[in-house]
């Protein structure tokens, strides 16, 4: 058997050795490579970069289980982020499960806090939990949060949190960001937050669901949105923070350049086999 | 160690084992494959017995007693048991086909069919247009039946192939993306700081236990093809 | 009350029944105690499903526990599972929301689940290896759009080959998605089709039914 | 209160004409007039499959995977799945082939057990039929282990793909191809057509597989109904055509169409 044959019927458990390698040895030594910033998520940074110090924030958490890989290193970087601008956040979370992540992407963040940087609970952030009730849940509290929630995530009361001392509507953030994840939320809150009140708003949600949110983003009441774990990707990428999602991000790439090789491999040497077997 | 990390660890070791079919039948992913049945068999079973007792036997019990014929239903499968009695399936089986495909039927003409025919209803003014309107006639068209591959039928017939085709070339290359994703997820996981030994050291311990088994044959190494 | 009667026509008529009241309900406007009769026969439907899961691991359960009783071939593994199904099941049971249940849940069927999950990355690659190839022109077409479309998702596919973002994109929407849109105006057709076909009788292969035919 | 519902009546009007050919066509076929349809290449596929596992001594797999027959998007491709299903046992009992028929979901679960059970009946061969193996229940998502392991060691040599097919359609046809499987795929599901296309020896696309069901009932009453489903097409040839033109020249019928 001619060597091209071997390549032609090559064992495929060889293919998945080397499947595995490519797609792991970017996981353990992260090569970042020159990456194009996409559109929306240059814009989506922009916009988180341009909240002045001092001004308070509302985040809503809807990662879960399937979504925290590719969009909880992103929420973290941002978490990094504002805090270190001297931006206060109020987190909050439309479903039971999505809250518990929430306090998993505040707690890796405050881990990679630098130094210096206030980050205390009740002062500069809080974390509301829960709140039930869907995108009905969500106009209620955005008219009157005292209304929907008396204590915070951690229970202690909303009157002995000073953050929230002067906050109970939507119009007192200067901003939202909405990690939407899977969970289809991002209308609730453009639809309750921000054609009410006026609060600008930007996103997170999986690749899939990009397409689906675009023409809010062209009519403006999406300032930009990151897509899946390209999306938290950049915003690593752009904070100068390589992590989890860059790795990532960077992993697909080996992956993919496999896979198109193997591809066009398996073209050249099939046309190159027909040849031969024309000529014989 | 606290049930955290032994989570990471125990997750690491069976995703290996879930790997492991990679290679082909071996005693490793058939202890897995029991073993996860057998976990999710009884998870399907606790969490559809909770199921049932909170939404048909309780309002049974509080006095809602339309709900018995939902119990009877389902009791009524359990004919299957016994061959003879196959038959009795038949009535939840007419309740769930009848309402599925009438929920099916109403929506399919309206946003599969009606839907579609109006987003492709384009001025025909520009080539991606008209190319729209091509592509989606004729790929309607590949499905006529009472067709017979022959005459001018045979070119809207290629044609429409051609759109299917481009069609399913993108999905693949879409999928694949997306699907390195997952793996890239669940190697994170097995990798981190913490668990990475104890996966190496899993790895290590499954590499020489499969080797030993492949070099005695006591396991069957298929032939790659 | 024939034998026939019971065994055959009346399920037919009733699947013909409840899915013409689930049509009809949604032209027509309805009393509202049409639309509730629909509800709760949906949850009925949901109901027996769920019933029915409990059956099949029943059934699942007197096999393994056959083959191990029988000493079938490799019944051995037939007690991994035995054991691990009782023990599942019997956390479950007493409490779904007991923390031993849910932890087997988080940290052995989920990461299991998304390793086989992930297995398709492996399988995708080594198919593609094999049959993506330009065998004729057909299959030529399949092969360029996945290699563009592939390239275009990936970072380094845009910095290595610039072009194949706006060819990618373009073929994502318009040659792809006419495709799409005719299978689907097909498929909704054949949906209709078998709708017809289920109501009126003419077919009940699904009830497990397949009469002699009249005609050949 | 109107007597449609509104937006819905073009919805209406459309299903009637649609169902209306197709029982119009069935009427026909009564009389004797069957519409000529085009051979479907899969119904003699389905004897080559399994003529080649009689051959060979190997079973045939008869796969559909997701069942969830509570899911109307799910439940018509699988109904679809069964109506072959019951052309496909009774030629295996007829030819002799073993055949295997895992399902993921309990109440598909007792239908695929009485169908295989009657295939057989209606054969005579009962006594070859030992129903708990050839029909078995797998919870969903450990099916994929259970079947990729059993492809290995059964070396099985033909499959079929039939129904609503998910991302388990590249883990199942790549392992069947590895095998050495011959394979009929079929499904209705953008996401994962391409791969039984593409890896499949032959496949059904969309329709094809609801005409694969109608088919091989064997009843020409039955498949001429096919021929009212073509008249649907045509209206929809003749709809983005039409609307097309008329809407270059500035006259719109989408207004028409959503009434």
């Amino acid at each position: 058997m001619s060597l091209m044959k071997k390549l032609l019927d090559l064992d495929q458990r060889i293919i998945y050795a080397l499947m595995f390698i490519a797609l792991a040895f970017p996981i353990l030594n992260p090569v970042v490579l020159p990456m194009d910033i996409q559109e929306y998520s240059r814009v989506s940074f922009e916009f988180a970069d341009s909240i002045p110090a001092g001004s308070v924030v509302l985040i809503e958490g809807g990662l879960g289980a399937a979504t925290y890989p590719q969009g909880g290193p992103g929420l973290e970087v941002q978490i990094v982020h504002l805090l270190g601008k001297g931006v206060k956040i109020v987190f909050f979370s439309i479903g039971t499960e999505t809250a518990a992540w929430t306090v998993t992407a505040i707690d890796n963040a405050l881990a990679a806090m630098p130094s210096g940087v206030a980050a205390e609970d009740g002062v500069n952030w809080v974390h509301l939990g829960y709140v039930p009730g869907g995108e009905s849940g969500v106009a209620a509290f955005a008219n009157d949060i005292r209304s929907v929630k008396s204590e915070d995530h951690y229970g202690t009361p909303i009157a002995q949190i000073p953050l929230l001392a002067n906050i109970n509507k939507a119009s007192d953030f200067t901003a939202v960001f909405w990690w939407g994840g899977s969970e289809g939320s991002i209308p609730y809150g453009i639809r309750q937050i921000v054609t009410p009140f006026g609060v600008p708003m930007t996103g997170m949600c999986t690749t899939n669901e990009v397409p689906n949110y675009t023409p809010y983003i062209n009519s403006g009441q999406l300032h930009g949105i990151l897509g899946g774990v390209r999306g938290s990707a950049e915003y690593e990428y752009l904070m100068d923070m390589p992590g989890l999602a860059l790795g990532q991000a960077m992993a697909t790439n080996f992956g993919g350049l496999l896979w198109a090789f193997l591809v066009v491999l398996g073209n050249i040497l099939y046309f190159i086999a027909r040849k031969e077997e024309g000529d014989n | 160690m606290d049930s955290y990390l032994l989570g990471l660890i125990a997750g690491s070791f069976v995703s290996i084992g879930a790997y492991s079919v990679l290679i082909g039948d071996n005693p490793l992913s058939k202890f897995t494959e029991h073993l996860y049945m057998g976990i999710l068999g009884g998870f399907i079973f606790a969490t559809n017995w909770n199921y049932v007792r909170t939404n048909a036997v309780n309002p049974v019990l509080q006095g809602n007693f339309i709900y018995i014929i939902a119990i009877l239903l389902s009791v009524m499968l359990f004919s299957r048991l016994k061959t003879e009695w196959l038959w009795l399936s038949r009535y939840p089986v007419a309740l769930t086909v009848g309402a599925g495909l009438g929920l099916a039927i109403r929506t399919t003409v309206m946003s599969d069919f009606l839907g579609q025919i109006t987003a492709t209803i384009l001025p025909l003014n520009s080539l991606d247009n008209i190319l729209m309107v091509i592509g989606t006639v004729t790929s309607a068209a590949y499905f006529i039946f009472t067709a017979q591959t022959e005459g001018p039928y045979k070119y809207v017939n290629k044609t429409g192939r051609i759109f299917l085709l481009a069609a399913f070339g993108v999905t693949y290359g879409q999928t694949v993306s997306f699907r390195f994703e997952l793996v890239i997820g669940r190697l994170v996981d097995m990798l981190r700081p913490e668990v990475a030994n104890y996966t190496y050291l899993m790895l290590l311990l499954v590499a020489l236990g499969l080797g030993y088994g492949y070099r005695t044959k006591k396991i069957k190494w298929y032939k790659g093809r | 009350m024939s034998d026939r009667l019971i065994k055959m026509q009346i399920p037919i008529i009733l699947t013909a029944i409840i899915g013409l009241i689930m049509i009809i309900e949604f032209f027509f406007p309805m009393p509202t105690a049409v639309t509730n009769l629909n509800v709760t026969l949906r949850s009925f439907v949901t109901i027996v499903s769920a019933a029915a899961l409990i059956l099949g691991t029943i059934v699942l359960t007197i096999y393994h526990g056959k083959k191990v009783g029988t000493k079938g071939s490799e019944w051995y593994y037939s007690i991994v599972y035995i054991i691990a199904f009782v023990v599942t099941a019997g956390l479950g049971v007493t409490n779904v929301r007991d923390t031993t249940f849910l932890w087997i849940y988080n940290n052995m069927t989920s990461p299991i689940g998304a390793a086989l999950y992930s297995l398709t990355a492996f399988y995708i690659t080594s198919a593609a290896y094999r049959v993506l190839r330009a065998r004729n022109w057909n299959a030529a077409v399949l092969l360029v759009c996945a290699l563009i479309v592939l390239l275009m998702l990936i970072p380094i596919g845009a910095i290595l080959f610039p072009p194949v973002v706006p060819i990618g994109t373009w073929i994502r929407n318009i040659p792809s998605g006419a495709g799409f849109r005719g299978m689907i105006i097909g498929t909704s057709l054949g949906i209709i089709g078998l709708g017809v076909r289920v109501f009126s009788g003419r077919q009940k292969e699904h009830m497990g039914i397949r009469e002699e035919r009249r005609q050949e | 209160m109107a007597l449609i519902v509104e937006g819905r009546i073009i919805g209406l009007l459309t299903l009637i004409v649609i169902a209306g050919s197709i029982i119009y066509y069935m009427q026909r076929a009564y009389s004797g007039k069957i519409p000529k349809l085009r051979r479907l290449q899969a119904v003699d596929v389905i004897d080559e499959i399994l003529g080649r596992c009689v051959e060979m001594g190997r079973p045939a797999y008869y796969l559909m995977d997701t069942v969830n027959m509570d899911t109307p998007s799910i439940l018509a491709p699988t109904v679809a799945a069964f109506q072959i299903l019951t052309y496909t046992a009774r030629r295996a009992a007829r030819l002799g082939s073993k055949f295997f028929v895992p399902v993921t979901q309990g109440l598909a679960y007792t239908i695929a057990c009485e169908i295989v059970d009657e295939a057989y009946k209606a054969e005579n061969k009962q006594d070859e039929l030992k129903l708990e193996e050839a029909v078995m229940y797998l919870p969903d998502g450990a099916d994929r282990m259970y079947i990729i392991n059993h492809m290995w060691s059964d070396e099985m040599a033909g499959a079929f793909f039939l129904g609503s097919w998910y991302h388990k359609a590249v883990i199942f046809t790549e392992n069947a191809a590895r095998v050495g499987a011959m394979m009929l795929g079929g499904t209705d599901t953008t996401h994962n057509i391409p791969f039984l296309v593409a890896i499949c020896d032959y496949s059904l696309i969309g329709e094809e597989l609801y005409a694969l069901g109608a088919y091989v009932s064997e009843d020409s009453t039955v498949s001429s109904s096919l021929a009212g489903q073509d008249v649907g097409k045509y209206i929809a040839v003749i709809l983005i055509v039409l609307g097309s033109i008329l809407i270059t020249f500035g006259a719109s019928i989408k207004g028409l169409l959503s009434m």
